[in-house]
C-alpha cells in the first residue's frame, strides 16, 4: 500500500490472552504510551468470570480526537497465544495486522479447551467455508488470503535473547514479556515512537528497573522486527502536540474522584465485579488533603490546618446487608457516607434502603450495573437494573436514581448525588454501568470549578430548642424538608424507627400522622424535581426539532454519540436525548425533546426497554424503535451507526436486537 | 465524656408510653441501662442507642439518649456504623435473641472480628415476642412453649459460647430481675475497651412459661428444710471466678474456663463476667495505625466544605497522578 | 322508636379493648353466633403492632346477604373499657347504641396514656365544641345528645355475681369474661336468639365446659339487662333459615386452603406480620389426607392408600433468604414448594427469585402486603409492593404475580399459582393484602370442581436419555419450555447456577447462548400470556361499555361492589375492571374494558397509583381520576361510594384521598 | 443407596473445562470429593452437591452429579432445602470461607440447629478468591497477603469453634494435599449420621502467599539435623486424639477437648475428626416424630395429583372445621 493511503491516528488495535498472563499490562502499557504521545484512547476490556487461564482481551482506539468508544473492527490484533487468533482473527480488517507466534501454527482449534461449543461450531463452519483446514495456521492463510499482515514474531527466541542479555536461568522468570513483546510489534508495525512506549513501561512497572529494561529491550526487538516485516503497513501512531492536559482514568476512578471531592468521609462495600475496584481505589487512597484544586481562594482562611488530616474511612463488610446499614449508621452522625455494589449487592440492600428513606438519611448508593439476572455474567456488560432500583424495597418511599452515561458525569454525579441526598434527605442511587466502570480513557481535564457543596438544612447544636420547644426530626411545620441534626450533636436529641413515626421519630399508627408523613416525604421528591436544574436533568445532542429522536440514558452515551457524529456528517437528522436524572422523571423536559418527534428510537443495553418504560408511563408516549443489546457486551459505535440509519432509511424493525462483541 | 453532676435514671427517661406487657422482663433492662448510664454519668446526646426489631427493640423510645430502632436483624451493623464514623460517641446495640441470633446471626459472628468498643446486649426471652411467640434461637429442643403448636425442633444456641467463638472480648450474662448485679454487668461493659457482649435472661410472660421468673427463681424446688426457693440462677464472682485474661499467655485457658461455664444451664444458671480481654487491640486503633489522625478527626468530624460551599478536598495529588499534560 | 323503623339483619357491631384482653375471642363469638344463625358476617381487625395493652378494636357486619366490606359507621359500639369509647363513640350513628361501663364515667381524656396526641388534640376540639368536659361521662352525654342509646352494664356487679355463682375466688381470674358481657349486652339490645351464642361459646372454648358455661351465664344476665333497657331498639338480628352451607375464614385460611389443594408440600416462613398466620395454620394442619374432595371418582383407585400418608413440611428459618432459597431447593426436588412473607421479608428475597427465575425453577412466594414502607406499620393495610413486585431482583428476568381480590381468588390463585409455576417454570409471586388476608368473612362453598392440576412438562426418569442424547434441563431445542427433572432422578442429572449458562447449566458467556437464554426465558411469559385465559386475567364487573370504568385490584375489590352495588341499585353507568394477572400485564383485556371509557378512575390503596403507572405503561391509556387511601386503613365501601359518586358528579379532583379509619 | 458394582472417580467427572488456577488447592478437593463418592460406591444421581458462590462454588460443574452451584452466602439453606423435601438423597454442601463464613454466617449458626444428615464443607484459603483476593474471615489479624493494600484489619473466626458453638455434631478439618487423609475425612462426613462439617486447609497460590503450600509443609522451617521440612499440618488420630462422644455424659468433656484442639494453629496445625457425637438426634428424626410417614413419603415424593391432574389432597375434614351447615 502506498504512503497516500495511509490512515493516521486512528487505530483500533486488540491484545488478548489467557486471564492473570500480563495482558492487562500489556494494554496498560499501550494505552499509555499512546496517551502520552499526545493521541486520545479509549480501551475496553472483556474477560471472563475467572482469576486465571481464560480468554481476556483489550480492545483500544487510538485517535487524534476523543474517542467516547469501541468499534466493531480491530486493525491490530496482537497476542502471544493461540485462542485469541481463533477467536478474534476474524475481525481483523482486511488491510489490517496480526501479531502472532508462528510457532503455534500447528494449533488445531480443538486444542483449546476454553472455547466454548457453539463458538467452536461456528469458527469449524468459518474455516470450511473458506475452504481451510482447523489449524492457526489455516486460520491465518484464510486472513491472509483477505488482505491482512502476518506479523509472525518469534516470540520464543526473542525471550531467550533477553534471557541470555539479563542472564535470567530459566525462561519462565520471564514469561510475562511476551506481552511487552506484542506490544513492542504492534508499535512497530504502527511506527510509533519507540521512546514513548519505554517511558510509559517505566511509569506502569514503577520501581522495577530491572522488569523496565528486560521488557524494553525485548519490545524493542519487537519493534523492529514488525516494522521491518511490514514498512507500508497503512494505519500509523504519531505522537500529537497537545496543549491541555487530559486525565487518563477508568469509570470507577472517575465515581472515587467525584465522591471525594463530593466531601465523601465514609464508604462500605463488599467484595463484587465491578464496585470493588472502586472502594479499592478509595482504600488505597484513603488518606485525603484538604484544600487546593476548586477551592475558592477567600476560604482558604477558613479551612483547617492540614495536619488535622482529612481521610476516607472505608470498610469491608460481611455482606452488602451490613454494607448499606452501615453506611447509613454512619450517615447519622453527619459523615457524608456511601456504599457501592453491583446488583446481586444491590439486591441484598433492599431493606436497608427502605429504612433509609422512610428516616430520610441521605444515603448515597452506587450502584455499578452488570449483566443479570442473578449471578449473571459478572465480568459483562448491561443496563440491566433501572427498573428495580426506581422500585427498590416494599412499600412507597422516595429515592433519586442519577445515571451517568461518561467519564465526566460520573465525577459530577458522584458529587452531586451527596448534595442531593443531603438536601432532599433521601438516598441517592446513583448508576454506573460496567462498560463505563471499566473502561478507560483519556478525557480532557473536566472544569469542576461550578461545583458547590450543598449540605441542606441542618440543625445545629443548641439551637434554641428547650423543653417546651424541643427538636423534632421530622417536623411537619415547615414545608417537606426537616432540619437535620447529628448523632453526638446537644440539644437535638431524636430518635429513628423504620416503623412509621410522629415528629420526634417515635413509632405512631395515627392514620393522620401517617398521610402527613408520607406526603412529607414525598412532597421533597416533588421539591427536587422543581430544583435541579434542566441541565443536569437531560442533555440533549443534534439539531432541535429532529424528526427522529433517540432516547437513551447510561454508558451507551459514547458509542451513540461517536455514532451520530458520523451520521451528522452525513446530514442525518436525528436528535438524542440522554436522561441523567432518572427519577424524580424529567417529564417535561423529555416531553419538550420528543413529544413532536416522528420516530421515537430507545436505545439501552438491556432486554426490557427500560427507560422506555418509565417514558411511557410517565409521559404516554411510546418508542416508535428500539436498539437493545442484552448480549453481555457493551454496543459499539459501528452497530448502532448501522442500526440508527436502517431506522433512518425505514429499513428496520420496530425492535432490532444487536448482537456484536466477542 | 462524663458528667461532673449527678445524673439520675430519670434524666434518661421518655414521655413515650411503654406498652410492653405487665411483668415482662424488658422493663428491667430498660432500667438498668439508665440506671448504669446516669451512674456512669453520661451525657445523654454523647450516648447513641442502636436497636433491632422486636419487644426489645422498642427500648430506644424509652430512653432519652439518641435512639436509632433499626431493622430486624441488622442492629449491629448499623451500630458499627454509627460508632465508626464518630468513634467519640458511646454505642450501645441492642438486640432480642431472634434479632441477634436468628436473623442476625452472621453480624453476630462478623462483629466479633472488629473488636469495636461498645456494648451489645440481646434480650434472651426464648422467643419472637412481638409476632407471637414464636420459638427463637436460644429456646432449648423439645421444649413447647405454650405459643408453639409443637415441641421446638431447633436445638439452641448458646450465645455465651457463640460470642466467645465470635472474637468478643468481653462476655456477660445478667439476669432482668436481679437489677443491680445488671447495672454493675452494664457498666463494665460499657467500660470495656473492646467489643463487649452481654446476654441478658429476660421472662417473656405471656409466650414464654418454660422460663420464666419463677423458673429462674427456682420457685418449683423449695430447700425443703428452709421452704425456701432454690434459684437457678448463679453469680459467677460468688464462686471466685476469675474471668480476665491477665496476660496474653492466657487467652487459651480462659476462654476454655468460660466455655466451660457457658455449658452450665438448668438447675445451675450462671450470671455474671465469662470472660474479659483487653490485650486485643480494637478497630479503631487498627484503624489509627493506618490513619494517625482517625481519632481525632473521624469522618463525622470533618469538615468537607468552605463557607460558601467550595469542596475542601484537595485531589491535586491524586489527579496528578491519573493527569497526562502537554506533550 | 317504633317498631316500624326498624332494620332487620344489617349492623354494623364493633368491640373494642386492649391487646391481649380478650377481644378477639368475644368478636369471634359474635361473629360466629351471627354465622350460625344463618346471617352472613365481615369482619375486619384493627390493632397496633404490639402484644398486649394498646387498643385494639373488631368491626364487624352482619347482614342477610353477602357482605364483603366494612362501612364508616357503627351501629353497636361495645366495650367494657373507655379507650375504645374516647376512639369510636363518634363513629356510632344517631340511631345506634353503646354498651359501655358505667363505672367509667369520670375518665377523663388525659387519663388514656396510649391515645396519640394528635387524636387527643382532635378529641379535645370534639368535646369543647359540643361544650361539654372531657369526661367520659362528658362525650355519653354529647353522644345521647344526638339520639345515641346508651347501655350501661354493670360489668363489675355481673362479674362478682358470676364468681359467687362459680365460687371463683379472685375476680381477677375471670376478668375476660368482660368480653362476653359486652356481646351478650349487645346480642340482647340487637334481640338475637340468645341460645346461638351459648353454642357459639361452645365453640369457641371447645373442651372448657367451666369457661363455657361461666361466660354464657354472664352473657345472660348482660344480655337481659341490655334487652331490657332498649326494648324498642331500631336494630335487630334475626336467624335466617338458609340452605346452602358456608365457609367461614379469613383470607389467609383461604390462601393456605388452595395451596394445600394444589399440591404444596413444603412451605418455608420466618415469622412476619401478617404472613405468619398462614404458616402457622399449615403447621396446625400439617398432616394431610389425599383423596376425596373435589377430586373425580374414576382416579380413586389410582390414588395412593391412605395409608401411605401425606403431609406438608413447614420450616420456620432463621430469615428469609434462607426461606426463599430452601423453598427452591425443595421445588428442585421436585416437591410443590412456597414461602410466604410480608415486605420486609420480601426485600431480602430479592436474590432468591433472581436465581430462581433463571434456573426455571417453579416457586410460588405468597407475598402479603402491609403498609410501608420499611417496618412501615407492621398491623396496617397498604396494596404497596406492585412494583416491587413486578421488578423484584437485579437484571432481567421473568416472573408471574397474581392479585387476589377476595377469598374465593385467594383459594383458586393459591392452587394456579403453582400450576403457573411449573407449566412456565418461574416464580410466581401471590400477591394478597392484610385486609384480605385479616379479615373473617362468611362466603358460599366454592366450586373448585374445574381445578385440574397441571404440572407442565417434565423429564420422566431415564426417558431415553444416554450419552450421546443427554438430558438437557435448558434444551434450546423445542419451544421456550424445557421438560423439567427432578434430583434424584435416574438419568437426568443436570447442574443449576446463578450465571448465564449452557443447555446443561453450565455456566457460559458466550454471547449467543446468552442471548438464546434470555429470549427463552422471556418467551415463557409470552406462552403464558396467551395461554392464560381472560376469566383468570381479570374481571369486568357492571355494565358494558360504560362511560366510567374503575380499575382496581386486590382487596379493594370488597369495598368496590358493595359500593358499586349501590351506586348500580341508584342506576349509576359505572364499570369495574378487576385485574388479577399483573404479569404478563393483559394488554388487550384491559384494553378492551378502558380505552373507549370517558371517564377512568383507578382505585388504589396505595399512594403512588401502581397499577395506573402500568396500565398507561402497557397501553398508554391514562387514568382520569384517581381514588386513593395510604393511611393504613382498608377502604370502606361507604367511602368509596361517596368518592365514586363525586366522580360521576363531576365535582372531584383528579385525585381523591381517602381518609377514614381509626 | 450404595451400589454393588465398582466405581471410578472419573465416574464423576464431567467435562465442563476446569478453570481454577494452576496450584490451587481446589483440585485436591475436587479430586477427594470423586474418590470418596467412588468409594462409597454412590449412585450419581442420588447425590446432590450444592455449593455458593466463589472459585470453591464451581466444583459442582466437575462433578457428574446433581450440581446446585447458588447464590453467595446461601449454599446451606438451599442444601437444607433438598435435603428436606427428599431426606432420600444424599447432599453435599460446598463453600468458600467468604461465602460459609463472612455473609453466609447467620445460615451457619442455624444450620448447626438443625443437625439434617448431610456434609458441609468449607474451602478455607482467608481470601476471597474470585473477587482477586481481598481478606476472608478466615485470614488472620495483622496478616497482609500479597493481594491486599494494608495488613487484614479483622480478627479471624475460628471455623472448628463456630461450627461447635453452632451445634455441628461433627467437625472435622482437612487438608487438600494430603488427598488420602482428606478422602476419608470426607467419607465419614458422608457416613455420619447427621450434620457434619469440614474445614480443608486450601492454599490459593494466586492471591494467599501465606498459607501456602509450602507453609503448611513447612518448607521454612527445617529439621537441622535431617534437613527435611518440619509440616506445621499433623494429625489429630497420630496423637491418639478420641474425638468421639461415646455416651450422653461426655458431650461437655469432649466438647471442651475439641475446643482445646480448635484453637492452636501457627507451627502446631491439627487435622482430622475433632468430635464426633451421634447422640443428638437429626432434623429429619425430629420431623419424623411429628409426621411419622415423613422419611418414606417425603415432599418430593408425595402424589398430589390423579391421572387428569384431579388434585389429590383432601380437604373435606379441614373444610368441615371451617364451615356453617344450613340453620
Ligand atoms: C425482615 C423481617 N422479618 C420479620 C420481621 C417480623 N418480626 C418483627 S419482631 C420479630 C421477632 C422478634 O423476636 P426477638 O428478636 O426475639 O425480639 P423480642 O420481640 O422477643 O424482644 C420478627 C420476626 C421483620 N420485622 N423483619
Ligand atoms: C451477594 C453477592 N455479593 C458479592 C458477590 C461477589 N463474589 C463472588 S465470589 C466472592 C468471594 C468468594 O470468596 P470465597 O467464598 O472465600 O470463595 P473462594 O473464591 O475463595 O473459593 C464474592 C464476594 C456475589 N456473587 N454475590
Ligand atoms: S411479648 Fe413477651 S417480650 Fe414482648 S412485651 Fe410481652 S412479655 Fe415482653
Ligand atoms: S484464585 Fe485462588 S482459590 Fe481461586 S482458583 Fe485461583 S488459586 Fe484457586
Ligand atoms: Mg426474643
Ligand atoms: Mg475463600
Amino acid at each position: 500500500m502506498g504512503a497516500a493511503t495511509v490512515r493516521r491516528n486512528d487505530v483500533s488495535w486488540m491484545i488478548g490472552g489467557p486471564q492473570g498472563s500480563g495482558v492487562d499490562s500489556s494494554a496498560n502499557v499501550f494505552a499509555r504510551a499512546c496517551a502520552a504521545g499526545g493521541l486520545h484512547v479509549f480501551g475496553k476490556r472483556e474477560f471472563y468470570s475467572n482469576i486465571m487461564g481464560e480468554h481476556s482481551y483489550f480492545h483500544l482506539r487510538a485517535h487524534t480526537n476523543l474517542v467516547r468508544s469501541h468499534i466493531d473492527s480491530v486493525n491490530v490484533l496482537a497476542t502471544f497465544e493461540a485462542e485469541t487468533l481463533f477467536r478474534h482473527a476474524r475481525e481483523v480488517t482486511d488491510d489490517g495486522a496480526i501479531v502472532y507466534d508462528p510457532s503455534l501454527g500447528k494449533t488445531r482449534l480443538s486444542d483449546v479447551p476454553t472455547i466454548e461449543k457453539r463458538l467452536y461450531a461456528d469458527l469449524k463452519t468459518y474455516l470450511i467455508s473458506r475452504g481451510v483446514g482447523e489449524t492457526l495456521d489455516d486460520l491465518l492463510a484464510a486472513s491472509k488470503q483477505r488482505g491482512v499482515t502476518l506479523l509472525p514474531i518469534p516470540f520464543k527466541d526473542l525471550l531467550e535473547q533477553i534471557a541470555d542479555e539479563f542472564k535470567v536461568d530459566q525462561l519462565s522468570k520471564i514469561s510475562r514479556v511476551v506481552n511487552m513483546l506484542a506490544v513492542g510489534a504492534s508499535f512497530g508495525v504502527l511506527g510509533f515512537d519507540f521512546s514513548t512506549m519505554e517511558s510509559a513501561l517505566a511509569d506502569v512497572f514503577r520501581n522495577k528497573a530491572k522488569i523496565v529494561s528486560m521488557n524494553a529491550s525485548g519490545a524493542r526487538k519487537a519493534y523492529e522486527l514488525a516494522g521491518s516485516l511490514a514498512p507500508d503497513f497503512g494505519y500509523r501512531l504519531e505522537r500529537v502536540a497537545r496543549k491541555e492536559p487530559r486525565l487518563f482514568l477508568t469509570g470507577s476512578q472517575a465515581t472515587a474522584l467525584g465522591k471525594l471531592y463530593g466531601g465523601m468521609r465514609f464508604q462500605t462495600y463488599y467484595p463484587i465485579t465491578p464496585a470493588s475496584d472502586e472502594s479499592e481505589f478509595l482504600e488505597e487512597n484513603e488518606v485525603l488533603e484538604l484544600n487546593g484544586h476548586g477551592l475558592a481562594p477567600d476560604a482558604a482562611d477558613a479551612a483547617p490546618s492540614k495536619e488535622k488530616g482529612a481521610s476516607v474511612l472505608v470498610v469491608q463488610t460481611e455482606d452488602e446487608i451490613a454494607a448499606v446499614t452501615m453506611a447509613t449508621g454512619a450517615a447519622l452522625t453527619g459523615a457524608r457516607s456511601a456504599t457501592a455494589t453491583s446488583g446481586p449487592g444491590f439486591s441484598l440492600m433492599m431493606e436497608g434502603i427502605g429504612w433509609a428513606s422512610i428516616n430520610e438519611v441521605p444515603l448515597v448508593i452506587t450502584l455499578y450495573q452488570r449483566a443479570g439476572p442473578s449471578t449473571g455474567m459478572p465480568t459483562r456488560h448491561e443496563q440491566g437494573d433501572l427498573r428495580f432500583a426506581l422500585h427498590a424495597g416494599h412499600g412507597e418511599a422516595p429515592r433519586i436514581l442519577l445515571a451517568s452515561g461518561d467519564f465526566e458525569e460520573c465525577i459530577r454525579d458522584g458529587f452531586l448525588a451527596f448534595n442531593y441526598a443531603e438536601r432532599y434527605q433521601m438516598p441517592v442511587i446513583h448508576l454506573v454501568d460496567k462498560a463505563l466502570a471499566n473502561s478507560y480513557a483519556t478525557v480532557g481535564v473536566p472544569d469542576l470549578s461550578d461545583l458547590r457543596i450543598d449540605r441542606g438544612a441542618t440543625a445545629p447544636p443548641n439551637d434554641g430548642y428547650s423543653k417546651d420547644n424541643p427538636y423534632k426530626r421530622f417536623d411537619l411545620g415547615n414545608g417537606p424538608v426537616s432540619p437535620r441534626a447529628f448523632l453526638g450533636q446537644e440539644g437535638t436529641i431524636f430518635w429513628n424507627t423504620g416503623d412509621e413515626h410522629d415528629e420526634f421519630g417515635h413509632i405512631t399508627e395515627d392514620p393522620v400522622v401517617r398521610d402527613a408523613m408520607m406526603e412529607k416525604r414525598f412532597a421533597k421528591l416533588d421539591l427536587a424535581a422543581r430544583e435541579i436544574p434542566s441541565e443536569e436533568k437531560v442533555k440533549y445532542f443534534g439539531p432541535k426539532g429532529a424528526p427522529t429522536v433517540i432516547v437513551s440514558w447510561g454508558s451507551t452515551k459514547g458509542a451513540l454519540l461517536d455514532a451520530l457524529d458520523r451520521l451528522w456528517a452525513e446530514g442525518a437528522k436525528v436528535g438524542y436525548l440522554h436522561v441523567r436524572l432518572i427519577n424524580p422523571f424529567p417529564v417535561d423536559e423529555v416531553l419538550a425533546h420528543i413529544a413532536k418527534a416522528k420516530r421515537r428510537v430507545g436505545v439501552e443495553m438491556n432486554f426490557g426497554a427500560q427507560l422506555a418504560g418509565i417514558v411511557r408511563e410517565r409521559t404516554g408516549i411510546e418508542m416508535t424503535h428500539f436498539i437493545q443489546k442484552y448480549n453481555g457486551r457493551p454496543m459499539s459505535n459501528t452497530e448502532l451507526y448501522d442500526a440508527i440509519q436502517a431506522i433512518l432509511r425505514g429499513k428496520a424493525e420496530k425492535r432490532t436486537v444487536l448482537t456484536h462483541g466477542s | 465524656m462524663a458528667l461532673e453532676q449527678v445524673m439520675k435514671p430519670s434524666d434518661f427517661a421518655t414521655e413515650v408510653h411503654n406498652d410492653w406487657c405487665p411483668g415482662c422482663g424488658d422493663f428491667g433492662i430498660l432500667r438498668t441501662v439508665q440506671m448504669a448510664l446516669a451512674e456512669l454519668r453520661m451525657e445523654p446526646h454523647r450516648v447513641t442507642i442502636v436497636s433491632g426489631i422486636g419487644c426489645s427493640a422498642k427500648t430506644i423510645h424509652y430512653v432519652r439518649t439518641y435512639g436509632v430502632h433499626t431493622l430486624h436483624g441488622r442492629a449491629l451493623p448499623y451500630a458499627t456504623g454509627v460508632k465508626l464514623a464518630n468513634p467519640q460517641l458511646k454505642v450501645l446495640c441492642l438486640s432480642g435473641d431472634g434479632d441477634g441470633l436468628g436473623i442476625g446471626g452472621g453480624h453476630f459472628v462478623n462483629a466479633g472480628r472488629r473488636n469495636l468498643d461498645m456494648l451489645y446486649i440481646i434480650y434472651d426471652n426464648g422467643v419472637y415476642g412481638l409476632t407471637k411467640g414464636q420459638a427463637a434461637p436460644t429456646l432449648k429442643l423439645g421444649v413447647q412453649t405454650k405459643s408453639l403448636a409443637h415441641p421446638n425442633i431447633n436445638d439452641a444456641v448458646n450465645p455465651i459460647w457463640l460470642a466467645l467463638a465470635a472474637g468478643a472480648t468481653w462476655v456477660g450474662r445478667g439476669y432482668s430481675y436481679d437489677i443491680k448485679h445488671l447495672v454493675s454487668l452494664i457498666k463494665q461493659g460499657i467500660d470495656h475497651k473492646g467489643y463487649a457482649f452481654l446476654d441478658v435472661l429476660q421472662p417473656c410472660p405471656t409466650y414464654n412459661d418454660i422460663n420464666t421468673k419463677e423458673w429462674y427463681g427456682g420457685e418449683d424446688r423449695k430447700d425443703p428444710t428452709s421452704g425456701r426457693a432454690l434459684p437457678r440462677v448463679y453469680k459467677l464472682e460468688d464462686e471466685g471466678f476469675d474471668p480476665v485474661v491477665h496476660e496474653p499467655a492466657e487467652i487459651e485457658k480462659k476462654a476454655t474456663q468460660a466455655l466451660e461455664k457457658a455449658l452450665e444451664w438448668g438447675d445451675h444458671i450462671p450470671i455474671g463476667v465469662f470472660y474479659k480481654n483487653e490485650h486485643i487491640p480494637t478497630f479503631e486503633e487498627r484503624i489509627a495505625q493506618r490513619v494517625p489522625t482517625y481519632l481525632d478527626n473521624p469522618p463525622a468530624l470533618q469538615p468537607i466544605a468552605g463557607a460558601h460551599g467550595e469542596p475542601r478536598t484537595d485531589l491535586t495529588k491524586l489527579l496528578q497522578r491519573l493527569t497526562f499534560n502537554s506533550s
